[in-house]
């Protein structure tokens, strides 16, 4: 094995950076990943089930995450930002900003007293603020690395120097409040940007009443609702009333393939959204689910099968037709008003529970992160990929894998994962 | 079955581009306050699909879906993900229909009439002059209706709304 | 550049004591406005506009010139005249060759269309005062549960009238706040009122009404509040309709915007010909003076 | 390994609610306790978590256990991560048994937790008598040739070869046709940039004249052997027959267009393919005025289920292409559903728009039906039918499986999918591998792609394939077959039966012998000996019947 290969950097810890990582790990070559989290695991570990085979999105991610950790050739450098590049291809200079996480890494060992005894309540990030975690927390209760981390914007003591009552119940003393910041300048041969994707705010749609309306959540809340670790431990309950519902209603297209929003189409919202209302349907076979769609996009290996096996064993209906308003009853129910294509019926239907499937959008750092590598981005913020080279970006020796450069299926993100480590691969061997 | 016409679609077409954007996902139906009391029976898609066939029995002589239910309150313009401007298509296509001599509501024959007679859609009645006084308004001065009638018929907008009746 | 008035056609035609608020309100809190003679109807947006478009252009377009030459901005006190000149405007201004045709047709009656005066519906000048309203507020209307109906043509096409949120309005809601009383929110307020539709069917235009009234009712309003004379016919004139053909009961009193905040101002009530309203008003004026 | 310090650790996993939420995790951990050998048990909200492995590593150094069980899920997705924390800990990686209490009990009695629990118990109670017959197994060691075969000419294969080699490996692609390029040789332009094909075509000089890759035209795969890491492949070329070595392959064979004929009555000239349509504009042939595009033809119907992904977008170029040669030309698409996924895909739609190509949407039951002059078909938008004159109707065939998958997929021993396209291990985890290690697929062999698809999974196989063929060594099941000599009778049932063909005869000794790296420890050939003579390593005979006796079965 050639000692003196250069290493990859990979930029982002979900399943696209994972997968990149381990391809390049397990063929010999040396990975620095940047993760911003406390924890890698990404927009993945937030799911409950994923397409087309519903595996339990965990199940198969921990494995990885646990391979990625344990990984010789990874190194891990997780609340960290990449700051500055120079350099060029194959001799990169990357400063890192690593944000004190205040928890010795070496004696955390995730028990949890801490998380019990700490008197802050903050709405958390991961569970879509459908529930409070604590000033000093794990992402998620499969997080790897598995170990605690303060927040330092809401802890008691960075916030009016008092409380530290963490330290104190912290039976293996891993508590380090004088942890600073630390810059680390690495040089790598190759870059990989596997950053991921945020979800568009369907605010600004104002007749779909969301953020007015308490049952009309974004499909990544429904998945929270309905994850075993979410706040509701499985049960699927509905957030005004916590009953539990039986009709749901997954609106498809919120925000995509719209000019006054985001002009393309999310790629993968017509499945999931026929994956998550089968999950309902597995809770309670007495849920009845309709799927309003303008074109169901179901192109993948399995996925019009999928399709039809949800039309026919989910009791799922398919309505062509985007629904564009949404009013409410005194109880809280959504009321959808909509055209059913099929019969140019113009219908209210009333629902227990709407579900929003919009848009994938870049992260909001995007733009930033483009600027300090010097690569161009597309009108949307999304890194611009050569047509018929997806994984290259505008710059010699940065590769671009996953959502971060098109909205895609998890599926994709692998291949695309797996397709940018070979283009890195073939730079390091250049070199 | 209903034969579709290439020729009175690019016309269309040529008036509103946008038309050419629509791909039909139903937003203007789902929003529209007229096809949701009607059930769908006044129905902007359909007329919009219509128009992409080019379809003239139906979008001027049958008038089916009826283009004069549109109230014109433009929340299918806002929504249309597509920067559709519905509106305005079916106001093209009531003055085509009007040019065309096909029937129309009569209540338009009426405002027109009196805006050609007294350049107003609602001229002074002694009963509201005598109101104005109480409540202490001044009085307008009124439209000269010669330079009116001259720019109406520079228009020709007298000879465009007379409908055909012999003719019906 | 100061305004004049553009009363249109319903206002000054049927329905006088409109103008009378608003006449009373502006002098009120000090913004003057003058007349502008010789105006022709806009012509209404949802009638001739239907019939042809080049007559709704050049009798649009004659309107402006007279404001040109008096050298005086548009105060319109209806929506539908606003979304009319706005929208001439905003053709003529963005389609030279719409211009050209226009003005080639304008020139038998010796005018030219050069865009260089502004159109504001009333709504939008008293928005943008205010702040002098709250100052001169003498009898806030302790807080008379109002349904605000902002209306269509107030708000769209946000393109060209571009004023408020097309899809969720607010101003409407703050000037009423402002004068002391409640604005009630109710679901149906983006609807329209229906009005336009009595040319085309008027069962439609009924229910559309009475959707709205029903929505109105559940959210507990006392009476309701509009900004275009279509809106106020419809709201004024056809609850009793609605009431014989549904054997329903709905007995909103309806007002201007200018109606109560000329009362908020503390203008004498007598003066403002309440008395023409169809449905009486006289138990809101009660409670709020 | 005397049975008194066998030291057994159950951990018990609520796998969140998806065996918590079922069975009685409390009970099933105290009833552990009473089992023979046990000396630790304990339950996890998730075993497979860090928290959860780092357990069983402290476990098995603090309560130095020599047997460690865990019941959870299913092993065919964590067994793997178990054992190598086993061995991380300096346990034997084959003293760890698995029991599956997920979705062989809690997912099937969710409706009945009380028996679920029993259930569980009878199978924790096998697990342990089993473990304590377990015995340690090395895990052999392979070398490894550090070349690859790519199978297929295509852009894929092309592509991957040339990753590879980049990567510095050698390559050998083998081609059945005379020259390379496959479906791409026919195509006129490519979306979504509309460039000419032959830009992409370029890339066959790159492949015939780069040093590393030797490149086999008009060649045929006669027989392939060997396993992961030492593949022998013997293929003819003109009547020559060449024996090439490599560590790794990946199948890169595409797929072929359906043929037209015998859908809407194609005759080839006023009714055509797309295929025909890309020659007739590569010509600059086409006088038509009214061209008519259908879409799904002779697919996602009960022959074939599947949407073959490319067909819109190709529809979509063609008609671009005809529009902006002849803008008075009426183009129109019959579609079901547009699938245009992504950023570049969907704006790509809104210019065939834009550029004025009409779109009917049809439904499956009221196909269009295409008469003298004139096409009909019942339009869902408008629930009516609608007709329009034609001088060209154009059908969008889909993608089908390579006639010659089958033959290919029995000599690599690799499965294929109901379509005939091959099924890769798991669509999710490992979309480019085959379950059988060292052989991997991309491009339309596996499901229809595109050109920008094809070449993004040709990247992922080349890495794929790298992180084998960059080792010296490779590490190999230590549960395999072996055969007892002295029972065997040379029979050779087993070599019939064995689905790896891993065993074979050693000719002196006429006794039947197992290769341990091909071999995947199925187990059938130990079943199907009529002598008893092949023991199957961690599922040996009395391993299995302690399991059965255990259960209430009879001796």
């Amino acid at each position: 094995m050639e000692e003196k290969l250069k290493s990859v950097m990979v930029i982002g810890g979900g399943i696209a950076g994972i997968q990149a990582s381990l391809d390049l790990a397990e063929r010999g070559i040396k990975v620095e990943m940047i993760e911003k989290n406390a924890c890698i695991g990404g927009r993945m570990a937030q799911l409950d089930k994923t397409f087309p085979t519903n595996d339990c999105s965990i199940c198969i991610l921990a494995p990885k995450l646990a391979e990625c950790f344990r990984h010789p050739n990874i190194t891990l450098h997780t609340l960290s930002e990449v700051k500055s590049l120079s350099g060029q291809v194959g001799n990169f200079n990357v400063k890192i900003l690593k944000r004190a996480r205040y928890v010795k890494e070496a004696q955390c060992i995730n028990c949890g007293l801490c998380i019990e005894k700490c008197p802050m309540r903050i709405d958390d990030e991961f569970d879509m603020r459908l529930r409070k975690r604590r000033a000093i927390y794990i992402d998620y209760v499969q997080g790897v690395p598995s170990i605690m981390t303060i927040d330092r914007e809401n802890c008691l003591f960075f916030t009016k120097n008092a409380c530290r009552i963490c330290e104190k119940v912290c039976e293996r003393e891993a508590i380090d409040f004088d942890q600073k910041d630390e810059e680390i300048n690495l040089n790598v041969g190759s870059i990989i940007l596997a950053t991921g994707y945020d979800i568009f705010d369907p605010h600004s749609i104002e007749s779909l009443g969301y953020g007015r309306y308490p049952n009309v959540v974004t499909a990544l809340e429904f998945e929270r609702l309905i994850c075993a670790s979410g706040p509701f431990g499985g049960h699927l309950k509905r957030p005004s009333d916590k009953y539990e519902p039986k009709k749901l209603a997954f609106i498809n297209c919120v925000g995509s393939r719209d000019i006054k929003n985001n002009p393309y189409c999310s790629s993968c919202c017509c499945m999931y959204t026929t994956k998550e209302a089968m999950i309902a349907y597995e809770h309670d076979n007495k849920i009845k689910t309709s799927i309003f769609y303008i074109d169901l996009r179901a192109a993948g290996k399995g996925f019009r099968e999928y399709i039809q096996r949800g039309e026919n064993e989910y009791a799922i209906t398919y309505i062509k037709g985007k629904v564009a308003k949404i009013l409410e009853d005194d109880q809280k129910n959504p009321l959808i008003i909509y055209e059913d294509i099929n019969t140019s019926h113009v219908k209210q239907l009333k629902f227990d529970l709407v579900i929003l499937a919009t848009s994938m959008v870049p992260k909001k750092d995007a733009l930033s992160l483009a600027k300090i590598l010097g690569i161009e981005i597309d009108d949307y913020n999304f890194f611009k990929a050569n047509s018929y080279q997806p994984q290259k970006s505008s710059k010699e020796g940065v590769f671009l894998c996953g959502t971060c450069r098109e909205p895609m299926d998890i599926p994709n993100s692998v291949i695309d994962a797996s397709g940018a480590a070979a283009k890195a691969a073939e730079v390091i061997m250049r070199v | 079955m209903q034969i579709v016409d290439f020729k009175f679609r690019n016309e269309l077409i040529k008036e509103d581009f946008s038309l050419n954007y629509c791909y039909q996902c139903g937003t203007c139906s789902s929003t529209c306050p007229v096809a949701f009391i009607t059930n769908g029976e006044y129905n902007p898609r359909k007329i919009i699909e219509q128009s992409l066939l080019g379809l003239k029995d139906l979008l001027i002589k049958e008038q089916s879906p009826n283009v004069w239910l549109c109230c014109t309150c433009q929340m299918c313009v806002e929504e249309c993900p597509q920067n559709v401007f519905l509106t305005d298509i079916f106001e093209s296509i009531k003055n085509r229909i009007v040019l065309l001599g096909e029937p129309y509501p009569e209540t338009f024959k009426q405002q027109a009439k009196s805006v050609i007679e007294n350049g107003l859609a609602i001229p002074l009645s002694q009963p509201i002059i005598r109101r104005r006084d109480q409540l202490e308004l001044p009085n307008v001065e009124p439209v000269n209706i010669k330079e009116i009638n001259k720019l109406l018929e520079a228009t020709g907008f007298e000879n465009k709304i007379k409908s055909q009746e012999a003719g019906k | 550049m100061s305004y004049n008035y553009f009363l249109g056609c319903v206002i000054p035609g049927r329905l006088p004591f409109l103008e009378a608020s608003a006449r009373k309100t502006f002098e009120k809190i000090g913004i003057k406005v003058g007349d502008q003679a010789k105006y022709s109807c806009c012509p209404d947006p949802t009638g001739v506009a239907q019939l042809d478009h080049e007559t709704f252009l050049a009798l649009g377009a004659r309107n402006l010139c007279l404001f040109e030459e008096s050298k005086k901005n548009i105060l319109s006190l209806c929506s539908g005249c606003t979304e009319t000149l706005k929208t001439v405007k905003h053709i003529l201004d963005n389609d030279n060759e719409e211009k050209e045709k226009i003005n080639s047709k304008l020139k038998v009656i010796g005018k030219n269309y050069k865009g260089t005066i502004d159109i504001k519906h009333f709504a939008e000048v008293l928005y943008e005062n205010i702040d002098k309203i709250k100052e001169k507020i003498k009898k806030p209307l302790n807080d008379l549960k109002v349904a605000g109906h902002p209306g269509c043509h107030y708000l769209r096409p946000s393109e060209i009238i571009n004023w408020d949120d097309p899809l969720n309005p607010k101003t409407l809601d703050e000037l009423i706040d402002a004068i002391g009383a409640d604005s009630v929110d109710y679901s149906l307020k983006n609807d329209c009122c229906g009005n336009p539709l009595e040319k085309s069917d008027k069962d439609i235009s009924l229910n559309m009404l009475e959707s709205k009234l029903k929505s109105m009712k559940e959210a507990g309003a006392e009476c309701i509040v509009c900004v275009c004379p279509a809106c106020y016919q419809q709201f004024d004139f056809n609850q009793r309709e609605i009431n014989k053909k549904k054997n329903s009961d709905y007995n909103f009193p309806v007002f201007y915007i200018t109606e109560l905040i000329a009362i908020a101002l503390g203008i004498d009530s007598e003066k403002l010909g309440f008395n023409f309203h169809r449905i009486k008003v006289n138990d809101v004026l009660q409670k709020i003076s | 390994m005397s049975d008194d310090d066998i030291r057994i650790g159950v951990f018990i996993c609520h796998c969140g609610t998806n065996i918590g939420g079922v069975l009685d995790i409390s009970e099933l951990t105290e009833y552990a306790k009473t089992l023979p050998n046990v000396v630790y048990s304990d339950a996890n909200l998730y075993t497979c978590s860090e928290v959860g492995l780092s357990e069983i590593r402290n476990n098995i150094k603090d309560n130095n256990l020599n047997r460690v069980i865990v019941a959870s899920c299913s092993p065919r997705t964590h067994e793997p991560l178990f054992r190598s924390t086993c061995q991380e800990a300096g346990l034997n990686p084959y003293l760890f048994e698995m029991v599956n209490i997920r979705d062989q009990d809690s997912w099937v009695h969710m409706k009945e937790p009380k028996k679920g629990t029993e259930k569980a118990k009878d199978l924790i109670r096998m697990g342990v008598y089993k473990a304590s017959l377990l015995e340690p197994l090395e895990k052999m060691q392979v070398g490894i040739i550090p070349s690859a075969i790519v199978i297929g000419g295509g852009i894929a294969g092309m592509n991957s070869a040339l990753n590879l080699a980049n990567q510095g490996f050698n390559v050998s692609l083998i081609e059945k046709e005379s020259e390379l390029g496959g479906l791409l040789r026919y195509l006129n332009k490519l979306y979504p940039t509309n460039e000419d094909a032959s830009n992409i075509l370029e890339t066959r000089n790159l492949v015939e004249n780069h040093k590393k890759i030797d490149v086999y035209k008009s060649a045929v795969i006669e027989k392939i052997e060997g396993y992961v890491g030492n593949y022998k492949v013997v293929i003819c070329q003109n009547k020559k027959t060449i024996e090439i070595e490599a560590g790794a392959i990946i199948v890169a064979t595409g797929a072929i267009p359906l043929s037209p004929e015998g859908y809407y009555d194609y005759n080839g000239k006023t009714i055509i393919s797309q295929l025909e349509l890309e020659d007739i504009l590569k010509k600059n042939e086409l006088t038509a005025n009214n061209i008519t595009m259908i879409q799904c033809v002779g697919c996602r119907n009960e022959e074939r289920k599947y949407c073959s992904n490319i067909c819109c977008m190709t529809a979509l170029k063609n008609a671009i292409l005809i529009k902006e040669q002849n803008p008075d030309a009426n183009v129109n698409i019959i579609f079901r559903d547009i699938q245009t996924q992504g950023v570049t895909y969907e704006a790509y739609y809104r210019i065939a728009r834009e550029k004025g190509i009409l779109f009917i949407k049809y439904v499956p039951e009221k196909p269009p039906v295409i008469k003298k002059d004139q096409i009909e078909v019942y339009n869902e938008f408008l629930n009516q039918v609608i007709g329009f004159p034609f001088d060209l109707v154009v059908l969008s065939m889909p993608l089908i499986a390579n006639k010659d998958s089958e033959h290919l997929a029995k000599m690599l021993k690799v499965p294929l999918e109901e379509n005939n396209f091959f099924l890769e291990a798991h669509v999710k985890l490992r979309p480019v591998d085959f379950a059988t290690d060292g052989v991997f697929v991309c491009g339309s062999a596996h499901w229809p792609a595109d050109i920008s698809e094809s070449i993004s999974q040709s990247n992922a196989a080349a890495s794929r394939a790298s992180t084998i063929l960059s080792k010296e060594m490779l590490e190999v099941e230590g549960s395999t077959a072996e055969v007892n000599s002295e029972l065997c009778v040379g029979c050779e049932a087993c070599i019939k039966m064995c689905p790896y063909s891993a065993i074979y005869k050693d000719e002196d000794t006429d006794i039947v012998v197992v290769n341990k790296v091909v071999c995947k420890g199925c187990g059938v050939c130990g079943a199907s000996c009529p002598q008893n003579a092949i023991t199957i390593h961690h599922f040996t005979s009395d391993q299995l019947i302690a399991e059965i006796v255990t259960y209430g079965g009879g001796e």
